[in-house]
């Protein structure tokens, strides 16, 4: 495969910006040969008429959309705008807010399904809080936001509906270790 | 009878194709009956079969027999409902085959480790492009039912655990039963044994029974006209 | 801007899997149009030797990386390999992906032993997606995911070993109907 093609291909994949010099070392290639290749792509994407474009600054690059398509991303926002969630979504917020903190292999455990996408929307809407515990950022606990809270008009908790009784429900702590064997 | 080396295996099916693939045979209606003894005595040998695996083989044998049973004696009628178990232990076998050899491509393909990456959801993008959480109407009362709601749907372990041991034991029953009622009498004829069968099922565990005795030189079996019924008699001591 | 590049911005942005029907809601388009446009993107990275590709599956879609660049990104997110799939996992997802949308007890019928554990860590391995039938969660069909397609490094289920003869329309073996277990 071209080097072009690598580098897009980490850079969709990557998300963030990324520093030339990284791209550099998981590639094996010079610098100056990834910053050429960054500026002839980003020039390829202009004269195809792509979707994408490549933001450079200083020396860190990130793939992006193209700004012409701004609009239709926007559109796109205002559809996701939903004033409801779907009962998926309900499901795992209802666990974060009678059972936080919670780990999400153990919001998992409970549902039998994986929840990644979710909390992944869930915490940026705001709705939820992840919080780091170990510090390897790798191990995270989510409880539910104050922007939640006042969302469900409640001050704390403890003010939710059966609260006292539902929290300590034995389905919601099962046990870790009967479980992932495959 | 002669034993056979079976590599790992993943339940009934796989035990059933690895005995028909090293007796060189095809998945036809007639070679599994000839491998149902060979599953039988594996599945008697092989004491540490998993408790929740064991209604399942039984499960099995009990279909295989039903095929024997008809091999042997095709004057034996079977219900619409029996007659159907038949064909589909073949074509269930047909199926496992096509899927387990699909399994391992589909292994070797993940280990080419040629994974494709996304990008997460909203990364790196501006928060003016964001979904407004503001826009939201939720009541505590909806993430109470729907708490409540996916309570119920969980089942309790313990209760299943239960399930699957009392279909075991079910039966394992049955079998017992049928061996003590065998052992008390001298002599018998397969169809006397079966005439008041409550349902299909029976005259499995029947087969079951009698070939185990047989097996155990307790019993001897004899059959007069090819397809005929079946003489069962007891073998006296010190004969 | 063209149908394609708005396409493609969106896919870029959106990042998950996306409904066809989405994507014609916010471009003011037909379904149809859609399909044909992203399938034409599709070959066009491929024709193009891009680092992208369009993963389909029923109405949805997603823009992944070209499995080609795999090694790279792995090492740069620095992902374990976390995919030790064993014979009997293989088994169960080959079936689904296969014969999918099935049920429990038709995967059950064909390996005949209870697979509801295998099931449950699959699920909670995000490899298999889990629909809600009936809306009394208790019954389910299983279908590969967009998470397996990835792994398999398949942009469609047809791209899967003799998915035509083997699929639930290949009509090589008729459905199965009956239930094997408790």
């Amino acid at each position: 495969m071209e080097i072009g093609s690598k580098i897009e291909s980490i850079l969709l994949a990557y998300g963030e910006p990324i520093a030339l010099s990284k791209l550099a070392k998981v590639l094996g290639e010079q610098e100056d040969v990834i910053r050429e290749t960054v500026e002839k792509l980003d020039a390829e994407y202009l004269e195809q008429r792509r979707g994408f474009a490549i933001l450079r600054k200083e020396n860190f690059v990130q793939l992006v959309s193209h700004p012409d398509c701004a609009e239709s991303i926007r559109k796109l926002k205002r559809i996701e705008d939903e004033t409801t969630l779907s009962p998926a979504t309900l499901e795992v917020l209802s666990i974060i807010a009678y059972r936080s903190p919670i780990t999400r292999s153990e919001i998992e455990m409970i549902r039998g399904v994986n929840c990644s996408s979710i909390l992944r929307s869930l915490s940026i809407r705001g709705l939820v809080d992840r919080i780091e515990e170990s510090g390897d950022g790798r191990s995270y606990t989510y409880s539910p936001s104050f922007s939640l809270l006042k969302i469900l008009g409640v001050k704390t908790l403890e003010d939710l509906p059966e609260y006292a009784n539902l929290s300590r429900n034995g389905k919601l702590y099962p046990d870790q270790k009967e479980s992932v064997s495959a | 009878m002669y034993s056979i080396k079976l590599e790992q295996f993943e339940g009934p099916m796989d035990l059933l194709l690895q005995l028909i693939e090293k007796n060189e045979l095809d998945i036809t209606r007639v070679s599994l009956a000839r491998v149902a003894d060979q599953f039988i005595e594996y599945m008697e040998s092989n004491h540490n079969l998993p408790l929740e695996q064991m209604a399942d083989f039984l499960d099995t044998a009990a279909r295989l027999l039903l095929l024997k049973s008809k091999a042997l004696l095709p004057v034996l009628q079977f219900t619409e409902e029996e007659e159907e178990e038949i064909v589909d232990l073949e074509e269930r076998l047909r199926l496992y085959a096509l899927f387990k050899e699909k399994a391992m491509l589909l292994g070797g393909m993940a280990e080419e480790q040629r994974y494709m990456f996304s990008r997460e959801a909203f990364v790196g993008l501006d928060k003016m492009f964001l979904p407004d959480p503001s826009m939201l109407r939720v009541l505590s009362s909806d993430l109470e039912s729907a708490l409540k709601k996916l309570l119920d749907t969980i089942p309790d372990p313990e209760k299943l655990k239960e399930k699957i041991l009392r279909r075991t034991i079910r039966l394992e029953e049955k079998i017992k039963r049928l061996k003590e009622l065998i052992l008390q009498r001298t002599k018998f004829t397969f169809f006397e044994i079966i005439r008041d069968r409550r349902d299909h099922g029976e005259i499995v565990v029947s087969f079951l029974a009698i070939l185990e005795l047989v097996r155990q030189k307790h019993m001897t079996v004899r059959q007069e006209d090819n397809f005929g019924d079946m003489y069962v008699e007891k073998i006296v001591e010190g004969k």
